[in-house]
């Protein structure tokens, strides 16, 4: 499903962790921790194609990216948004599914609000309720309980554990543990590159391959 | 020498104002440019030579250290 | 694609803004000019202004042309989850002339008329409209995407874009003038469509490759 | 075979450190072949070129101003070649050069405009002159002003290699189109001034001094643009033991 080989990130020229390599398959539920500016949202970014300074390899399906930014257009009620978004997928809308996942994530009642109206708990549930109507399925969630209260965060370990057995795979970045059953744990460790190097992305210095 | 006196080159026949100062300007702006850019070299240069000293000094006095424990 | 459409169509609606705006600015700065310079109006400098002032409209268009979906994350969203990000690009800058190119082919000749230009002539300002503002909000697209990221991006953007719009400016506000002079348009109109096919060429990937940048920067 | 070592020799651009050794005699050929140059065309042109029949004496501007002007868009040419380089293969060097190219480039072009405007003072009687070159000029020192505010908006080294790579070759595209339009502008609006003795073509004595000054010119940015990529690589590659060891030969000379 995902496949990481002595992944670095750089950032402002200087590496963020020590190289990572894992194996994520179908039914894994990736819990990534590490201490802040670690460097959790970089490489999640990294994996989803919108940073692009790494050494290392990884190779990904298409996969569903929540950030930080919810991704939501606040003038847009969620349906609306959610025809959008499945437009990528090239899927048509299909009202009954929308309101089921709403319904599902506890904010059926705002079907038709525009999403600039709602609380940043509610509009994480309405991304929330985008997740289950997505036909991706590697989901990378960079701190997706942030504004969420008990329930919610119930509901979403709920949704994690049957994407899952469904078949599909999640990497999560977040400080607080999820309540989720077996997990596997990735920890991002300070890099201990030594000082001499210096960080030459994307190409290798020719006068090192004379040495040798 | 096409002018007949070093007074005639300067005047160049009323036009001379005009020609020295374009001259000036182009070689003040040509040694500007050398000098920025020979300084800044010699900045980067004196830095990096202060980083090695500074190194140098550290491990001098880690291997004092070292003598005495 | 079609959702794509829909979208931008449902947000154009909901914030007119976007739309109003431009031509109330326009609106705005032209009956400043005239009070400003009464003598310009019926002058043959008239043409030149009103260009000039489409021009501003643009500019102040552009910035927040990728800013609101930047903030909201959509942006990200478009980037990482389309198949082809290249024609939400495009169907974004389509957008963006509708409610600020396309709609000048209607307001341009009236404010022509505004500025004293003789009534003959509106015909010629509209297909200059028509063919020369596609360019500019291709082009501004590009300054767009890259500055997108600043807190502050408006006078960068103003610095990047503006030298690419001159070529339009000069022949739109060159059409015009030939058309009250009462003299053949085309090499003007021959002119203004290179300069916006060369924009469709490049506009859509530089854009794209800015976005990319833009999004990096947080 | 031959492909072999181009590549090679591709990648051995790639790298600063061979870049920094190579360019260690370069620089000194460049500076002292711009220093002999300059002094050469300035002499030969100020001193022993004929008067122009038309302008008079004032025509020797012509030795600093039409080098200038050609280096001016020949560098911003050179970073939109660079920024192609740049963002196709990846290559960290010629964000290097456009860095380099940068502050000269701007410094040129404001050069032309200057000695462009003194030059027409006692040719056309203004300080300044609203014609095709004057005008091409002008907006490409905003061409180079845009990319210099670019640049120092945005923190990161890579993303600003980048953004800068982009709009140098976005603005190069337009360069022609610029000047064609601008061309195109300046016969609607311009009387034709006379300019150079054109009816005639110059003679040999007169354009011979004008190839030594361009040749000194370009030499000369070559010259400045070798030291600062040179300071450049020193600054980004601090860590790296080579730039340590160059310190260490350094300070034994």
């Amino acid at each position: 499903m995902l496949t990481l080989e002595e992944l670095v990130c750089e950032r402002d020229g200087r590496e963020l962790f020590a190289p990572v390599s894992i194996d994520v398959r179908a039914g894994d539920y990736v819990e990534l921790t590490g201490a802040n500016g670690a460097g959790k949202s970089t490489l999640l970014r990294t994996l989803a194609g919108l940073h692009s300074r790494y050494s290392g390899a990884f190779d990904s399906v298409d996969c569903l990216f929540q950030g930080h930014r919810l991704g939501l257009d606040g003038l847009l009620t969620p349906l609306e948004n959610f025809a959008w978004f499945l437009g990528f997928e090239g899927r048509d809308a299909d009202r009954e599914r929308f309101l089921d996942a709403l319904q599902r994530t506890g904010v059926l009642n705002k079907a038709y609000q525009p999403c600039s109206e709602m609380s940043a708990g509610q509009q994480r549930r309405v991304a929330m309720a985008r997740w289950l109507l997505s036909s991706r399925s590697l989901w990378l969630l960079d701190e997706p309980l942030t504004a969420l209260d008990a329930s919610a965060q119930q509901v979403m370990a709920k949704i994690i554990v049957e994407h899952c057995q469904a078949g599909g795979a999640v990497v999560c970045a977040t400080h607080s543990e999820l309540p989720v059953a077996q997990k596997r744990l990735l920890k991002l460790e300070a890099t201990q590159r030594t000082p001499d190097g210096s960080v030459h992305s994307g190409y290798r210095d020719f006068a090192k391959v004379q040495d040798e | 020498m096409y002018f007949d006196s070093f007074g005639d080159l300067l005047q160049m026949g009323k036009h001379g104002f005009y020609v020295w100062t374009a001259y000036g300007a182009t070689g003040l702006v040509l040694l500007i440019s050398w000098l920025s850019a020979r300084g800044a070299f010699v900045k980067t240069a004196q830095r990096l030579q202060q980083q090695a000293e500074l190194a140098q000094r550290g491990d001098q006095s880690a291997q004092h250290r070292g003598d005495h424990t | 694609m079609s959702s794509l459409l829909r979208r931008e169509w449902q947000v154009a609606l909901r914030a007119k803004g976007a739309i109003i705006n431009p031509v109330a600015f326009l609106l705005l700065s032209t009956t400043l000019f005239v009070i400003a310079a009464p003598d310009t109006v019926s002058s043959d400098a008239a043409a030149g202004i009103l260009w000039t002032l489409v021009l501003l409209t643009q500019l102040l268009a552009l910035d927040a042309m990728y800013r609101r979906d930047f903030d909201s994350g959509v942006l990200e969203q478009t980037l990482v989850s389309a198949q082809v990000p290249f024609v939400a690009v495009l169907t974004r800058i389509f957008m963006q002339w509708l409610s600020t190119g396309f709609i000048m082919v209607a307001v341009g000749p009236a404010l022509g008329i505004l500025l004293g230009l003789p009534a003959e002539a509106t015909p010629a300002i509209a297909l200059a409209m028509l063919l020369g503002t596609p360019a500019l909000s291709l082009l501004g697209s590009i300054g767009a995407s890259v500055t997108v990221g600043f807190s502050r991006g408006g006078v960068i953007l103003a610095l990047l874009v503006m030298p690419l719009f001159l070529p339009t400016l000069i022949f739109g506000a060159g059409l015009v003038a030939a058309a009250e002079a009462g003299s053949s348009v085309m090499p003007q109109v021959y002119a203004l469509s290179l300069i916006s096919l060369v924009a469709l060429a490049i506009a859509p990937f530089a854009t794209l490759a800015g976005l990319k940048i833009s999004l990096e920067m947080q | 075979m031959l492909s072999a070592s181009l590549k090679r020799l591709w990648h051995k651009l790639g790298s600063p450190r061979w870049f920094f050794a190579l360019t260690e005699s370069w620089v000194k050929v460049a500076g002292w072949s711009a220093l002999v140059l300059l002094v050469w065309g300035t002499i030969w042109g100020l001193g022993f070129a004929p008067a122009d029949y038309q302008q008079g004496n004032s025509f020797r501007i012509m030795y600093v101003h039409v080098p200038a002007a050609m280096l001016a868009q020949s560098l911003y040419i050179g970073m939109g070649v660079a920024g192609f380089i740049g963002l196709v293969w990846r290559m960290k060097l010629t964000d290097v050069a456009i860095s380099a190219c940068l502050p000269l480039g701007m410094v040129i072009t404001a050069l032309a405009l200057f000695s462009g405007s003194v030059w027409g003072r006692p040719t056309w009687g203004s300080w300044w002159e609203w014609d095709g070159r004057t005008v091409s000029t002008l907006v490409l020192f905003f061409l180079y002003v845009g990319i210099y505010a670019l640049r120092e908006a945005i923190a990161d080294q890579e993303l600003r290699a980048r953004a800068s790579a982009l709009i140098a070759m976005v603005g190069t595209i337009n360069i022609p189109i610029i000047k064609y339009s601008v061309e195109w502008w300046n016969t609607l609006h311009q009387p034709a001034s006379f300019g150079l003795t054109q009816k005639p073509a110059m003679p040999s004595e007169m354009w011979l001094p004008l190839l030594v000054m361009v040749l000194g010119f370009y030499a000369f940015a070559g010259f400045i643009v070798l030291v600062r990529m040179r300071t450049e690589i020193l600054n980004r590659e601090l860590g790296a033991r080579w730039v340590r060891d160059w310190v260490q030969v350094r300070s034994e000379r």
